[in-house]
C-alpha cells in the first residue's frame, strides 16, 4: 500500500478539492484503513474511470484491490456478491446511471435480499457508485436519475452527497456500512470544490440536514438539486423571500425529521429532483410530509422535477431538468396559496 | 454409452427453423459404471481413472448410503407436501448420483452454490435436511449455517448463484488460498446449476469472469433434459460442456447417473481449480425422474415412456449391482441402508410437524444487517397495531 | 385458427368463467382477429403455462405463434422488441413477478424508449404479463408487487385487472395498444370467477372505476387489493361506516379523477397495495390527491400495503400482506381525525 | 497472417490467476488482401472465393469510395466536435473496411442492428450522415427513416440490440422470407457488437435464442481490441468467433482490415442465413485506430507503438495498393475520391450547423405513440409555464 499512514486522512490538511477527487480520497482512505476493501467496474484501473474517480488506485493498490472488469454489469455485482460472501468488501463502479439496469436483477434479487435470506449470518457490505443525472450534455441513457427504483427495495440503503466535503465522508460510510449502499453521485458536480478538511468529524450518513436556514418554504433536495435549490434561495431572498433548504443526503432510509420541523414553522414545502415527477422520491416526500404535517401545511406540498418523457436528447435537456425557475414558480405557488 | 446422448442427437428442430443443427457431433461422455453395474476403466484421462481407483469398497458404500438417504428424504417430503405440510417440494429424484458423486469430491474448505434441487449435496456436506424443509414449509429461507456446511442459501432466480460462486472463488484467489500446493489450504467453489439455467446471460456472464480471472470454480451443470415443460434441446442444440469451449476453458461431459464417473470428473476438475488453473464446466448427464416440483404435471409435457426408458438406468440400482457384484454388499448391508433411511425420514417428519411457526413479527428481523430506523419505526407500529388487536377475532373474520 | 369465427367472441353467451380462464379467451380472442398477436414465455407451449393461462394456445395456434422459449427473460423481452420492429405484437409471459428483473434493462431501457428513440416511426405494441402479488403461499420471487419500478418509466403503460371481466377486456385493449403495456395479474385471484359476456361493451383501458359507491372515506385500491377493500367495504358497512371504492385499473397513466371527485365529497382517502408502502403506488397517490384535494381533505391520506422488509416467507405472508383488518384501521384512523 | 492474431496470443495473464489459457488455440483467420495490398486467394471455403470472384473492379473501387467517405466524415465529425458543433464522437477510424465489407453484403430487405460506431454501415445503406450527427449534436436520437435505410437506431446499451436483431430474424422466419430460394424475398439480419458487448449476458442470450430457432441472423463483431481502455483479453482469452461454437452454431475470424474478406465472409453468411441455415458469428479482427470517443484519452492506458503497428494495416492503404496494382487505380481516381470526401464534408458541415435546435417542448412528443393524458397535461403545463416566463430573462439569470 503506497499512501503509507493508513490513518485515512494521508495526513491532508484541509484542501479545496472536486467532488471527484474527494471520492478518490475517500476511497483511498477506506482501502488503506481496510484490506478487504476491493473496487471493481469497467474502465476503473488505468484510465482510473471516465470521471477519473478511480484515478491512480490501480498503481497504488495493484489489480487484485482495483479490478477491471469484463464489460458485464450483472457480473460486476453478481461476483461482488460472492466477493461479500468471502468478506471482502466490494466498491462497485457502474459507469453511467443507464448501464446499472443489467443488474438490476443481481441488486434487487440477490444483494438487496441476501442478509434476509441467510437470517443475517451473510452480511453484503457492497457499495455500488453510479454517475447520476442530467446537465453535462450526454447521449441517451447518460442522464438519468433513477434513485427512487433502488429506494423501493428493502434491503438497500441509497444515498447521495451534494458536495464534495459530504461525498467525501459518505463514500467511507457507505463502504463501512454492513448493508448494501447504493450511492449515487451527482455528475455534473463531480469538477465543483470545497474545502475538505479530512481531519473533522463526519455527519451520520443516513441523516439529512439544514443546508440553509429560512422561515416561508421548506424546499428538500437531494444530489444535483442541492446547490439548484440555494441558487432559487438566493433569488428568493433577493425577493425578500426566505428559503430554508434541506439536504437528505439520505434516500433511504429517509431522513424526514429535519424537514417535518422545518414545515411545521414555515407551513409550505416543495421538493426537487431531476428523477421524473411520477412516483419519484417527491411522491414519498410530499406523502409522508402530508400526512405527518396536515395540520401545520398551509398550501399543498408540491413537487418539481423531470417529466413523465424520456429523458431527452442533449439540446432538450434544460427544458426537462428543473430549474431555479422552476422551483422558484413552485415556491410562488405555495406562497400564492 | 450411447443411450444418454441419444436424446441429443435426435432432437427435433423447431419449425420455424431451417437447416440442421450446426457442430452438433457427438460429443464422448464419461462413464465408469455401466447401467448394469459393471467398472469400465477410463482410458482417455489417466487422471480420472485414478481418482475412481481411490475409491474403497467403503467409500462406495458410503456413495450408496448418501443416495439412499437422500432419496428417502425426497419422498417423506414429496409425502409431507401431499399431505400439507410443506408449500412445495423439488424433487431429486434421479440425480442422486450427479450430486452425491461431485458433493463428494469437495473439501471441507470449499464453498458449494446449489440451486432449488441440490437437497442430496447439501446432505453430503453435512445439511441436515429439516433445515432445507424450513424452506419448503415456508418457515425461512433455509436454516442451515452456511460457514460450517459450505453450502450457500438456495437460489431461486436461476443463474443467480453462477456469478455469486465465481465471485466467491475470485475472493479466495485473493486470499491466496489457490495453488499453494497445501491440501488444507487450496480451495474450490462448486457452482450449480442446470440445463435450462444455461440459456440466462448471468450464467454466461459467469463463464466470462471465471475464464477473465481464472477463477477456482467448478461449474457443475446437472442436464436433467428439461427445465420444467421445456426439452433441453430448446436451451441448446450441442453438449452445454460445448459451451465452455466457446469461452476458453474446458468441458466434460459425464454420465450423471454413474457416481464414480460423476465423482472422479469433479474431483478432477475441482484439483485444477485449487491448483490455479481455473474454471471448469462438468455436464452431467442426467434425467429429472419426477415432476419438476409438487405443483407440476408433467404428464402435460412429457411421454411417460422417456421416463421408462430412463428407470433403466437409474443411478441408486447401478450402484447396488456394483456393490453386489464387486464389494461383497449383501442384502443385510441394503436392508440396513433402508433402516437407517427410514429412520432419518420418521425423524425429518418428526421436525417438520415440531417446527414452531415464525414469531409474529418476526419478518423485520434482519432486513438489515444494521439498525434502520424505518424497519424499526414499522415494526413497532406493528407491534401496537397487533397489541390493538389483541383478543379480538378480526373485523372480517 | 381453430376459434373459427374470428370475432373474438368466439360466439359465446355469457358464461361464469375463472380469471385466468378469462385471460385465456381474451387472448384467444387478440390471436384470432389479428395474425401478428404472438404469445411466448416459459412453459406456455405443451404445459399453458404454470397458471394454465396459455392453456391449449399452442395447440391450436401453432408453435411460430406460441413461442416455448428459452429460459432466458432479457432474451424474451428482447427479441419481442425485435419482432414489434417487423410488426409482430408479441405478448410476452414472465413466471413470477420475482423473475421479471433479468429483463428490466431491456424493459426499461430498450421497450419504453424506442418509439421515442426512433421519433414516433417504431411501435412497441408489446404486451408484458406479470402474476404478481402474494397470498399463494409460495417460495421466495414469488408473491412481490413490482408495479411502482414499472410505472415509474415513461413509456410504459401498466394497468392491473382486479377480476374476471376486467382481465378479458383489458389484456385485449392492452394487446391492442401501440405502446408497450406491462400487465399486472393478481396471481391470487386467477381462480375467482365472475360471469362474463363477450357481447358487453369494454370499460377503456385506462380508467379508473368506482366499485363500490359510498360517502364516508374513499379507499383506493388495484389488482388484488379491490376484493380485499370490498370486503372490508362490507365489515365497515355493518359498523355503519360508508366506503367508497375506487379499482384503479390502470397505474400508468393513473386516471385519479374519480378518486378526486370522491375525495371532495368524503374528505378522507386510505390508499392499498400489497408493495412496499416506501415509494408504492400509494405515495403518488396520496402526494396527487393531498395536492388536488387540499381543501377537501378532513384528515391525511393515509396507505396500507407492505412493510419495508423482503417479502417474507410463507408462514408470516399473512402479516406481511395488508389485509381488512388493516385497512379498516386505517379508515378508523382517517375517520378518528 | 500472423500479425492480427499477434495481441490474442501474447495476451498477458491476470495476476490473480494461476495456470495458461485453456484451450487458446490459433484460431484461421480469413484474409484476402495482404496488407501490401496483394489478392491472395482463400482456398479453404470455396464459396468465400467465389463471392470474393464476384467482386468487379467497379465493385472495389465502389468500396474504396465508400470507405474513404466514411473516413472523410468521420475526420470532419471530430473536427465539428472539437469546435463544440457535437457533444460527442464516436470516431470509426480503422472499422471501415469491416464496417463498408460486411454492408455490402446485404440486400435491400435485410435489416442491420448497429451500434453507435457504425457510421460506414449507415452510410453504405444510404443513410444521411447528417441525421448520425444530429444525434451526437443532441437534437435528437438520430434521425433516419429506419424502414427505408433498414438500418435500426443506433444502440447505446451495450449488447441489447443482439436480441432485437434475434427477434426481428424470428420475425422474418415467420413471415415466410427465409428459405424460398428467391433472391428479392429472403432477408437476413445483420447484428453488429463489439470485443467488450460480447461479455454482456444480452449477446449470449442472442446467440441461445438465434441458434434455438435458427434465426437468419449474422452476427458481426468488431473485435478492435479495445473496448474503451479495457483490452479484448480481459473479456475472452480466446478468438470471440470461437464463441459460436459453444452455442453450436459456426463461426468465423475474418481480416477486419480486409474488406474483400469481409465482404466474402459476411455475404456467405447471410446467403446461409437468408438459406434458413441458421445464424453465424463473423468476428472482424480489426483495431479501434482513435479514441474511444471524443471523451476519451487513451494515452492514459494503451502505448501509442500499438497504434503505429496497426497503421501499416490501414484498410484504405491496403485496398489503394490493391487497385493500383490489380485495377489500374490512378491518382486521378484517388483524388476524385478525395475531392468528392470534402464536399461531402463541407455539406455535412453545412447541414450540422443548420441543424434547428428542437422547438421547445418538442421532448413531450412519441413519448408515446398513442395519447396519453399524463403527457398531454404536462405538455399543456409547462407551455403555460413558458408562456408565463415569456420576456422574462428567469429569476436566476
Ligand atoms: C430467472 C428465473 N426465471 C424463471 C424461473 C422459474 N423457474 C423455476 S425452475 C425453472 C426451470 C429450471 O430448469 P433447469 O435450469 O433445467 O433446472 P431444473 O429445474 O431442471 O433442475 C423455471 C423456469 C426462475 N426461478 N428464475
Ligand atoms: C450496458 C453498458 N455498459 C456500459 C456502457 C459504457 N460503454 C460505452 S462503450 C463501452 C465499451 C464498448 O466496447 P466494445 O463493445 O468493444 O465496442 P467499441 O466501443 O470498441 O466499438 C462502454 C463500457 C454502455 N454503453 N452500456
Ligand atoms: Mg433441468
Ligand atoms: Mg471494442
Amino acid at each position: 500500500m503506497s499512501q503509507g499512514t493508513g490513518t485515512g486522512d494521508g495526513g491532508r490538511g484541509p484542501e479545496r478539492v472536486t467532488m471527484a477527487r474527494a471520492l478518490n480520497l475517500g476511497l483511498r482512505a477506506a482501502m488503506e484503513r481496510e484490506p478487504k476493501v476491493l473496487v471493481m467496474g469497467e474502465d476503473i484501473g488505468a484510465l482510473g474511470g471516465v470521471f477519473r474517480v478511480t484515478e491512480g488506485l490501480a498503481k497504488d493498490f495493484g489489480e487484485e484491490r482495483v479490478v477491471d472488469t469484463p464489460l458485464a454489469e450483472a457480473g460486476i455485482v453478481g461476483t461482488a456478491i460472492g466477493l461479500a460472501m468471502r468478506g471482502y468488501r466490494p466498491v462497485c463502479e457502474i459507469q453511467f446511471d443507464g448501464f446499472v439496469f443489467p443488474a438490476y436483477d443481481q441488486i434487487v434479487t440477490q444483494l438487496a435480499k441476501m442478509t434476509h435470506r441467510s437470517r443475517g449470518t451473510l452480511t453484503m457490505p457492497v457499495v455500488i457508485r453510479i454517475p447520476y443525472g442530467g446537465g453535462i450534455g450526454a447521449v441517451e441513457h447518460h442522464s438519468e436519475s433513477p434513485e427512487a427504483l433502488f429506494a423501493h427495495h428493502t434491503g438497500l440503503r441509497c444515498v447521495s452527497p451534494s458536495n464534495a466535503v459530504d461525498a467525501y465522508w459518505m463514500i467511507q460510510q457507505a463502504i463501512a456500512s454492513p448493508d448494501p449502499v447504493i450511492f449515487f453521485e451527482p455528475k455534473r458536480h463531480y469538477w465543483d470544490k470545497a474545502e475538505l478538511d479530512p481531519s473533522a468529524e463526519p455527519y451520520p450518513l443516513h441523516r439529512a440536514r439544514v443546508v440553509r436556514p429560512g422561515t416561508d418554504v421548506t424546499v428538500v433536495a437531494h444530489g444535483p438539486t442541492v446547490p439548484l435549490a440555494l441558487r432559487a434561495a438566493d433569488a428568493a431572498a433577493e425577493e425578500g423571500r426566505s428559503l430554508e433548504v434541506v439536504d437528505l443526503r439520505s434516500i433511504s432510509p429517509l431522513d424526514l425529521a429535519p424537514v417535518e420541523e422545518s414545515v411545521r414553522r414555515t407551513g409550505r414545502c416543495v421538493v426537487a429532483h431531476e428523477a421524473p415527477v411520477f412516483l419519484g422520491l417527491g411522491a414519498e416526500v410530499a406523502a409522508r410530509v402530508s400526512e405527518r404535517c396536515f395540520y401545520s401545511l398551509e398550501a399543498p406540498v408540491l413537487r418539481v422535477g423531470g417529466f413523465s418523457v424520456p429523458y431527452p436528447a442533449a439540446r432538450l435537456e434544460e427544458e426537462y431538468l428543473p430549474d431555479a425557475d422552476r422551483l422558484l414558480e413552485a415556491v410562488d405557488r405555495v406562497l400564492d396559496t | 454409452m450411447t443411450s444418454s446422448t441419444g436424446r441429443t442427437a435426435t432432437a427435433s428442430t423447431p419449425s420455424a427453423a431451417g437447416g440442421a443443427p450446426a457442430a452438433a457431433g457427438p460429443m464422448h461422455v464419461v462413464q465408469m459404471l455401466t447401467p448394469d453395474g459393471r467398472r469400465v476403466d477410463h482410458e482417455e484421462d489417466p487422471a480420472l481413472a485414478a481418482h475412481a481407483a481411490t475409491l474403497t469398497a467403503e467409500d462406495l458404500r458410503g456413495m450408496y448410503r448418501d443416495m439412499a438417504l437422500a432419496r428417502r428424504v425426497d419422498v417423506e417430503a414429496t409425502a409431507l407436501q401431499r399431505q400439507g405440510e410443506l408449500g412445495l417440494w423439488a424433487s431429486l429424484l434421479g440425480q442422486e448420483a450427479a450430486q452425491v458423486g461431485s458433493a463428494r469430491a469437495t473439501l471441507p474448505q470449499d464453498r458449494l452454490f446449489p440451486t432449488y434441487r441440490e437437497h442430496a449435496v447439501a446432505m453430503v456436506r453435512g445439511v441436515d435436511p429439516a433445515h432445507v424443509l424450513s424452506l419448503f414449509r415456508g418457515v425461512d429461507r433455509g436454516g442451515w449455517d452456511v460457514e460450517a456446511t459450505g453450502v450457500s442459501p438456495y437460489a431461486l432466480v436461476i443463474g443467480s448463484q453462477t456469478l455469486h460462486a465465481t465471485g466467491y472463488a475470485m475472493g479466495v484467489q485473493r486470499d491466496g488460498a489457490v495453488g499453494t500446493g497445501d491440501p488444507a489450504r487450496d480451495a474450490c467453489v462448486l457452482a450449480y446449476f442446470g440445463d435450462g439455467a444455461s440459456s440466462q446471460g448471468d450464467v454466461n456472464e459467469a463463464f466470462v469472469f471465471a475464464t477473465a480471472y481464472q477463477a477456482p470454480v467448478v461449474f457443475v451443470c446437472q442436464n436433467n433434459q428439461w427445465a420444467i415443460s421445456v426439452p433441453a434441446e430448446r436451451q441448446t442444440r450441442v453438449p452445454i460442456a460445448q459451451r465452455a469451449s466457446g469461452f476458453g476453458f474446458p468441458g466434460v461431459r459425464v454420465d450423471g447417473n454413474d457416481v464414480v464417473a460423476c465423482y472422479a470428473v469433479v474431483r478432477a476438475a475441482a484439483e485444477r481449480a485449487r491448483a490455479g488453473e481455473g474454471p471448469t464446466l462438468v455436464e452431467a448427464f442426467t434425467y429429472r425422474m419426477g415432476a419438476h416440483t409438487t405443483s407440476d404435471d408433467p404428464g402435460r409435457y412429457r411421454p411417460s415412456v422417456e421416463v421408462e426408458q430412463w428407470r433403466a438406468r437409474d443411478p441408486l440400482t447401478r450402484l447396488e449391482a456394483h456393490l453386489r457384484r464387486d464389494h461383497g454388499a449383501d442384502d443385510a448391508f441394503f436392508a440396513d441402508v433402508a433402516r437407517e433411511g427410514d429412520t432419518a425420514a420418521s425423524r425429518l417428519r418428526r421436525a417438520v410437524l415440531e417446527m414452531p411457526d415464525p414469531e409474529p413479527g418476526s419478518m423485520f428481523d434482519h432486513a438489515y444487517a444494521a439498525e434502520h430506523p424505518q424497519v424499526e419505526e414499522e415494526r413497532a407500529w406493528y407491534a401496537a397495531y397487533l397489541a390493538g388487536l389483541d383478543g379480538e377475532e378480526g373485523r372480517t373474520a
